[in-house]
């Protein structure tokens, strides 16, 4: 049982902190409503696309999104080399330079093909 | 209070092991960049590359790209070269950046074999006289625009324009890094981040077709869900022979499985469970057969070989087959050899079937490439008798074999170039009946590619099957000697058929043109005749290359 | 708390996910099931490195991460011009080239 | 020296490479590059000469081993070259005929577009003749023996356009492949007798065979000697391999590749002399194709093909001396080396007649040209000279030698193989005056070809001249030089062996009618074709003149005996190769392609059920490796 107490504690705040903050907001709050804002949100897009042609996404949504995955992926090895920054040393600075510089002439390729164009 | 405070800190952190109390210290690690540098060269050339598409303008990019990959290759080879001169290819033969890349023999010697492939693909690639000048440009065989609808508008201004997929060349160069490390990896993770190195071009390149665009994208798709498909389950067996040996470098768990590695408690109790060890091998040899195309993993091959634009098919024919030959071989030679009266008999029935339907289905293809991606599911087969021989004279056999078929394959599938008709390539076998009429010269050299694949005596094909079966009967396998002359003979048939159609039979009234190639493709041809004849007449030298590349490091 | 059960837990995502593969239609959601194998085996590597007490599965997650992004742009970069030329994602309709 | 053994095939071979992988930009140079590669290997073959004179008799044999090509226990296979004094003799006249034909096709050809591929085939054609005599064992003379096969075949067929070279070409093709087998079963049989087929190991352990299985082997390598030196039955291919260039007729069908059969025989001496059946065999067939050439020489009014019935009587000349043994391998090594010289001299001759007559070949429309051609006529006819065995020049001191070895023969052999072999020298006499005159005395008979172009005689350019000059030269000279001191013999005598033989005749007396029979040869054509005027048109001519045309009515031999013979058992094989056979073969291949067509569907084009069989073979890989540890 002692193993799942962390769980149930955390459990337990994460709720009181929930239940506090929509309670409070109603509360104090004042309450005028506009169509954005009685909306879903999920990241600035409509969540329940309809435009014209059938529903499709325009690509350029999926091309951003893949630019985001793979650039935002890198941190993953900057990370760890942050933490151990001091015992690598040299080393480390060098191989994680050169690992940045690769990843910029990616951008680069990116940026001049006009892949960050909207339009 | 405090015990509970432990307990949720345990959640995220593990406890600090005994002998690594306090500030664990990380030994500096450090990267042989000397014994690295083929790689490093092939790498570094891929980048520049990227730099050329981003910066340079669209005119200058071909030769631009063109050149790098040339410069790049043959540094890479000459890189090769002289680390072979130093005796890492035997003496001094150790295993790289932290064990992550072994620099011995085998390696050296596969990674020679596809720095040269890929220039000769190099040379296919660039290719540019053999379509029809459209609006002025020449093109070559990719896709102007690669992200364009098929037939849509976007594409043909882009027709208009002149446009070329240059791309292409940092992919190969890329694919190239890839493969290069992946017969070299000495441990599990470099083995699989190379894998998808080497795959994750190719899949584009697949999709990059000028002509028939909607079968190259398919193509694209089946290799693409199927490849990572297969890679997954690649890294669950990684993840099994991880969690049965405690590490993921080859030497490791070698040590483990022949049980001289020292014991810790969770070793203890984990070794216990040879079931670990017997799935997560069977697993990680699984995403290396379906590299190799082995039945019954074959099944993306010939779609995918006939939908992709011809120079990749046979870059990729050649090049993927070797690097995973290269892969397949440490992994069962140095790594698991204290199992291999386990892999052994199952590798047996692998190699039979692949033989056997490599050889059977393609009696009846119709298309040129198809035939000759069964052509290669059975020399797969062939392949892995060598490999099942457990031998050094197996693994120098396979050396050899991989030499001599992937030149013949880069051979016969530039020659599939040339055959043309107004839809592009005219791959229907019926076209090509009476081309010994029409072009002698053509059907003369791609009958001594299709001799070669049959292994008919004075050709590389030959040779190399006389190699492999010699050690394969020596290694006591002479039953899958007897299924491997048998399928050969089948193989044969096919063959024989096709030269028997180029120059037997009345050409047709509407058949195809033969394209005259620019030096590029001559180039590859004429390498590929050359390999042919000369492993095929005097194969003694290059055999006993082999037999000195044959010897792993651990 | 057994760390088998954590195994258990990976080999049933992974089944899970070798179902998908072979069940459904649209490519992106065969793609999405590549993932969760991929994503199974990751939860094997940090059970096991647990179970050794060393790091070596945890950067392996790490890399495993980076490759499955990679292979996410490469595929969806596939998958979307496979859609676009044929208005469909159904793995069904690509049997241009068979037998 | 030895890595020069290598080089002197490997440069025409190279030259071979170069011409035929290049393509139409070497159009304008190809011919000059073959020429070179030739002559490269003409000087090598010369430096090789030098050397080998320079050592003592006994240590004239050089050999290079260059790998080995099949290495399996109990059967090796290697690539080896041996030159002796017997391949340095060919070697010679190889590159040394061979590049003077190279040059004369220079001109000769000037006006073909395919003059390239032609040098191109020439060379290779050189290539597998130096590989042919250089081999160290049979296996490698094996390769050169198809190559020169080959080459030959190319050059026949050259002007494919034309029906009839390419059915001479297939002709000749099928016919030695005849000679081929019995060379390949030689090989086989020779190699489970001896364990091995390198000329050392072989000749070493003759003696400790069997008698039949020698006599066996000697057949074999005698029917293939047959094929390609086109002696009876398997002659019938010379005549109409004429079809081809004249500089290849010269090359390959007068001098050289035709002498091949006549060189394994010597080569294989070792082999004969324990196996006196196949060493009479061997005879007989030479004494009868002597006699069966000069005969259809005579009656064929085609100058190119009346030259090739007379090839085919002097190769009967070697063919005979080679059967004789010991006694006659010299002579007949010095009967092929001299007819090199003077019959290759006429061929390019009636290549220079042509050349000037519109490519007529028909000597009854020739006539009188010797005003018109005087430097063709002066190497033709010495030539002639030569040919006929004129007293001084060569064929005189070679064909003589072979006259009297027969003799020395004893017994009723020798008397009557000696008696053939004078007999022969006088038709030769007579057939080769009937072409002299024919072709340059007399009256002209000159007809417009086909086109109705009339013709123009003129002699030939320079670079035609030449080579045919400095042949005229050698057929003069050569055998008289050879003779001096006994040169030749003392050369070749180290390897052939030699034994003089007790001739029952005095030289003297077989020299004497020698020239009888010269004189009654010339005598008699003369009377026919000098004194009266040659009718244009052939007459009807005697049973064995119309016999002689149709090659001896061997084509309609080979058809009735061969060809139908060979339908009726065909007929019946095919029976029964329908009923049992095919059962077989065809149950067989319906089975594949059954089962391939059944297997082809599992390919059903869709990415999920190609995931299925991945997924349930790894399950199978699974399970299979479990079951194994289980097991």
């Amino acid at each position: 049982m002692n193993a799942y107490a962390p769980i149930l504690v955390l459990g337990g705040l994460g709720a009181g902190f929930a239940i506090f903050s929509v309670v409070m907001a109603s509360l104090t709050g004042p309450k005028r409503y506009n169509r954005a804002k009685l909306d879903a949100y999920e990241c600035g897009i409509e969540p329940t696309p309809q435009p014209a042609g059938g529903g499709r996404f325009p690509i350029k949504y999926y091309l951003t999104a893949m630019l985001f995955i793979v650039f935002d992926i890198e941190i993953v090895f900057l990370y760890p080399w942050a933490v151990t920054f001091d015992a690598l040393g040299l080393f480390g600075l060098v191989e994680m330079l050169l690992f940045v510089l690769t990843v910029f002439v990616a951008y680069a390729y990116v940026w001049r093909r006009g892949g960050l164009e909207w339009d | 209070m405090s015990a509970t405070a432990a307990a949720v800190h345990s959640l995220w952190t593990t406890r600090a092991l005994a002998d690594t109390a306090a500030t664990p210290a990380i030994p500096t690690p450090h990267i042989e960049y000397a014994q690295l540098s083929p790689v490093l060269i092939v790498f570094g050339a891929a980048v520049l590359g990227v730099l050329i598409e981003a910066f340079a303008p669209r005119a200058a990019r071909y030769a631009g790209q063109l050149a790098v990959s040339v410069v790049g290759l043959a540094a890479a080879f000459a890189a090769l070269v002289a680390l072979a001169a130093d005796g890492y290819a035997q003496g001094r033969s150790h295993v790289a950046a932290m064990g992550a890349v072994a620099v011995d023999g085998p390696a050296l010697f596969l990674q020679g074999t596809i720095v040269l492939i890929a220039l000769v693909a190099t040379f296919t690639f660039a290719e540019r006289r053999l379509d029809p000048v459209a609006h002025g440009n020449r093109v070559d065989s990719f896709a102007a625009q690669g992200s364009a609808v098929p037939g849509g508008e976007q594409e043909q201004k882009a027709v208009r324009a002149g446009f070329t997929t240059t791309e292409v060349f940092p992919l190969l160069l890329f694919a190239v890094a890839g493969m290069m490390i992946f017969p070299a990896a000495d441990d599990l993770l470099t083995l699989f981040v190379s894998l998808e190195v080497f795959s994750l071009p190719l899949y584009l390149l697949c999709a990059l077709a000028r002509r028939r665009r909607l079968m190259s994208q398919e193509a694209s798709v089946k290799y693409f869900l199927l490849g990572a498909f297969s890679s997954a389950i690649l890294l669950f067996g990684i993840a099994l022979l991880y969690g049965y040996a405690g590490t993921v470098s080859y030497g490791g768990i070698a040590d483990v499985v022949d049980g001289t590695a020292k014991l810790t408690p969770a070793l203890a109790n984990t070794t216990g469970n040879d079931a670990l060890l017997l799935i997560g091998g069977a697993m990680v040899v699984m995403g290396l057969l379906f590299k190799v195309a082995a039945v019954p993993f074959h099944m993306w091959t010939p779609d995918v070989y006939q939908g992709a634009p011809t120079p990749v098919t046979g870059f990729m024919a050649a090049a993927v087959k070797v690097a995973a030959f290269g892969a397949l071989l440490r992994l069962l030679y140095v790594v698991l050899p204290g199992m291999r009266w386990d892999w052994r008999p199952v590798m047996w029935g692998v190699a039979i079937v692949t033989m056997v339907v490599g050889a059977i289905i393609a009696v009846t293809q119709t298309d040129v490439k198809r035939l000759l991606a069964y052509s290669s599911i059975a020399h797969a087969g062939f392949l892995l008798t060598g490999v099942i021989a457990v031998s050094p004279s197996g693994v120098s056999s396979v050396l050899f074999y991989l030499v001599a078929y992937s030149f013949v394959t880069l051979g016969g599938f530039a020659v599939v170039t040339l055959v043309r008709d107004a839809g592009g390539e005219a791959t229907h076998l019926s076209k090509w009946a009476g081309l010994g009429r029409r072009s002698p010269l053509l059907a003369a050299v791609f009958a001594v590619f299709l001799l070669s694949f049959a292994g008919i005596p004075l050709t590389a094909g030959f040779s190399g099957k006389f190699a492999v079966f010699k050690a394969a009967a020596q290694g006591g396998a002479v039953p899958l000697v007897v299924v491997g002359v048998i399928s050969s003979a089948i193989a044969a048939f096919f063959y024989i058929r096709v030269i028997v159609m180029m120059f037997f039979q009345e050409p047709q009234p509407q058949g195809p043109t033969v394209a005259i190639p620019s030096p590029l493709t001559s180039t590859a041809i004429a390498l590929g005749v050359a390999v042919t004849l000369v492993l095929g007449v005097a194969p003694q030298y290059f055999l006993d290359l082999a037999g000195k590349a044959g010897v792993f490091v651990r | 708390m057994n760390p088998a059960n954590y195994l258990y837990l990976s080999a049933l995502l992974f089944t899970i996910g070798a179902a998908g593969v072979l069940i459904r239609r649209n490519a992106i959601i065969v793609f999405m099931c590549v993932e969760l194998m991929l994503n199974a085996c990751n939860l094997a590597f940090v059970t096991f490195s647990r179970l050794h007490g060393n790091l070596d599965g945890q950067i392996i997650a790490f890399f495993t991460m980076v490759v499955a992004a990679a292979e996410v742009v490469v595929g969806l970069a596939i998958i979307v011009t496979f859609f676009r030329s044929r208005h469909s994602a159904s793995v069904d309709d690509a049997d241009l080239m068979k037998l | 020296m030895d890595p020069l053994i290598g080089a002197l095939v490997g440069a025409p071979l190279l030259g071979a490479g170069i011409l035929l992988v290049g393509g139409r930009r070497l159009d304008r140079t190809g011919h000059w590059i073959g020429c070179l590669w030739a002559a490269v290997s003409f000087v090598i073959g010369v430096v090789l000469f030098a050397d080998l004179l320079s050592r003592s008799p006994a240590q004239r044999t050089l050999t290079s081993h260059l790998f080995t090509w099949v290495p399996v226990a109990g059967f090796q296979a290697d690539v080896g070259f041996q030159l002796d004094q017997l391949s340095m003799t060919f070697v010679l006249l190889i590159t040394g005929v061979g590049t003077l034909i190279h040059i004369y096709s220079v001109g000769y050809m000037e006006h073909d577009e395919n003059r390239r591929k032609f040098f191109g085939y020439l060379n290779l054609f050189l290539a597998a003749m130096l590989l042919l005599v250089l081999a160290d064992n049979y296996l490698l003379l094996y390769v050169g023996w198809e190559g020169v096969g080959l080459a030959s075949y190319l050059l026949i067929g050259f002007w494919q356009h034309k029906p009839s070279a390419a059915t001479a070409a297939k002709k000749a093709f099928l016919v030695n492949r005849v000679g081929d087998m019995g060379l390949s079963i030689a090989i086989m049989v020779m190699f489970t007798t001896f364990g091995s087929f390198a000329f050392r190991p072989v000749f070493a352990h003759v003696g400790d065979v069997s008698q039949g299985r020698l006599t066996t082997i000697g057949l074999l390598l005698l029917l293939a000697a047959c094929g390609k030196s086109a002696q009876v039955p398997l002659q019938s291919w010379l005549g109409d391999a004429m079809e081809g260039p004249t500089p290849v007729s010269a090359l390959i069908h007068a001098a050289t590749m035709v002498t091949a059969g006549v060189y394994l025989v010597v080569r294989s001496g070792a082999i004969f002399n324990a196996a006196p059946t196949a060493q009479l065999a061997v005879c007989v067939v030479g004494a009868v194709t002597l006699v069966f050439g000069a005969i259809v020489g005579c009656a064929k009014d085609d100058i190119k093909k009346a030259l090739a019935g007379s090839t085919m009587s002097q190769i009967g000349y070697m063919m005979l001396a080679a059967g004789l043994g010991p006694i006659g391998y010299v002579f007949a090594i010095m009967h092929l080396v001299t007819h090199g010289f003077f019959k290759a001299g006429l061929f390019l001759g009636a290549g220079s007649v042509m050349h000037g007559m519109n490519d007529e070949v028909d000597m009854r429309r020739f006539g009188a040209l010797r005003t018109y051609m005087p430097v063709t006529f002066v190497t033709f006819g010495l030539g002639y000279l030569a040919i006929i065995g004129f007293p001084g020049l060569s064929g005189y001191w070679s064909k003589d030698k072979i006259i009297e070895a027969a003799f020395a023969k004893g017994g009723t052999e020798g008397w009557t193989l000696g008696a053939v072999a004078l007999v022969g020298a006088g038709i030769t006499a007579f057939y080769m005056t009937r072409v002299m005159l024919m072709t340059f005395f007399g009256d002209k008979r000159w007809q417009p070809d086909a086109e109705g172009h009339e013709p123009h005689p003129h002699e030939s350019p320079k670079i035609m001249t030449i080579p045919m000059s400095i042949l005229a030269f050698g057929s003069v000279f050569a055998g008289g030089l050879f003779s001096i001191n006994s040169a030749f013999l003392k050369w070749l005598q180290p390897v052939t062996g030699h034994s003089d033989g007790h001739s029952p005749v005095a030289t003297w007396e077989i020299t004497v009618a020698t020239l009888v029979v010269l004189i009654l040869g010339v005598g008699l054509a003369w009377q026919s074709y000098g004194r009266q005027a040659v009718p244009a048109v052939a007459p009807r001519g005697s049973l064995l003149t119309r016999a002689a045309r149709r090659d001896l009515l061997q084509d309609d031999f080979n058809h009735v005996v061969l060809v139908r013979g060979g339908e009726h058992l065909t007929r019946s094989l095919v029976y029964l190769d329908h009923t049992v056979v095919d059962g077989a073969v065809n149950g067989t291949a319906a089975g594949v392609g059954g089962l391939s067509g059944r297997l082809r569907r599992l390919q059903n084009g869709f990415v999920r059920s190609y995931a299925v069989s991945m997924l349930g073979g790894t399950a199978v890989l699974v399970a299979a490796t479990l079951l194994m540890r289980g097991v």
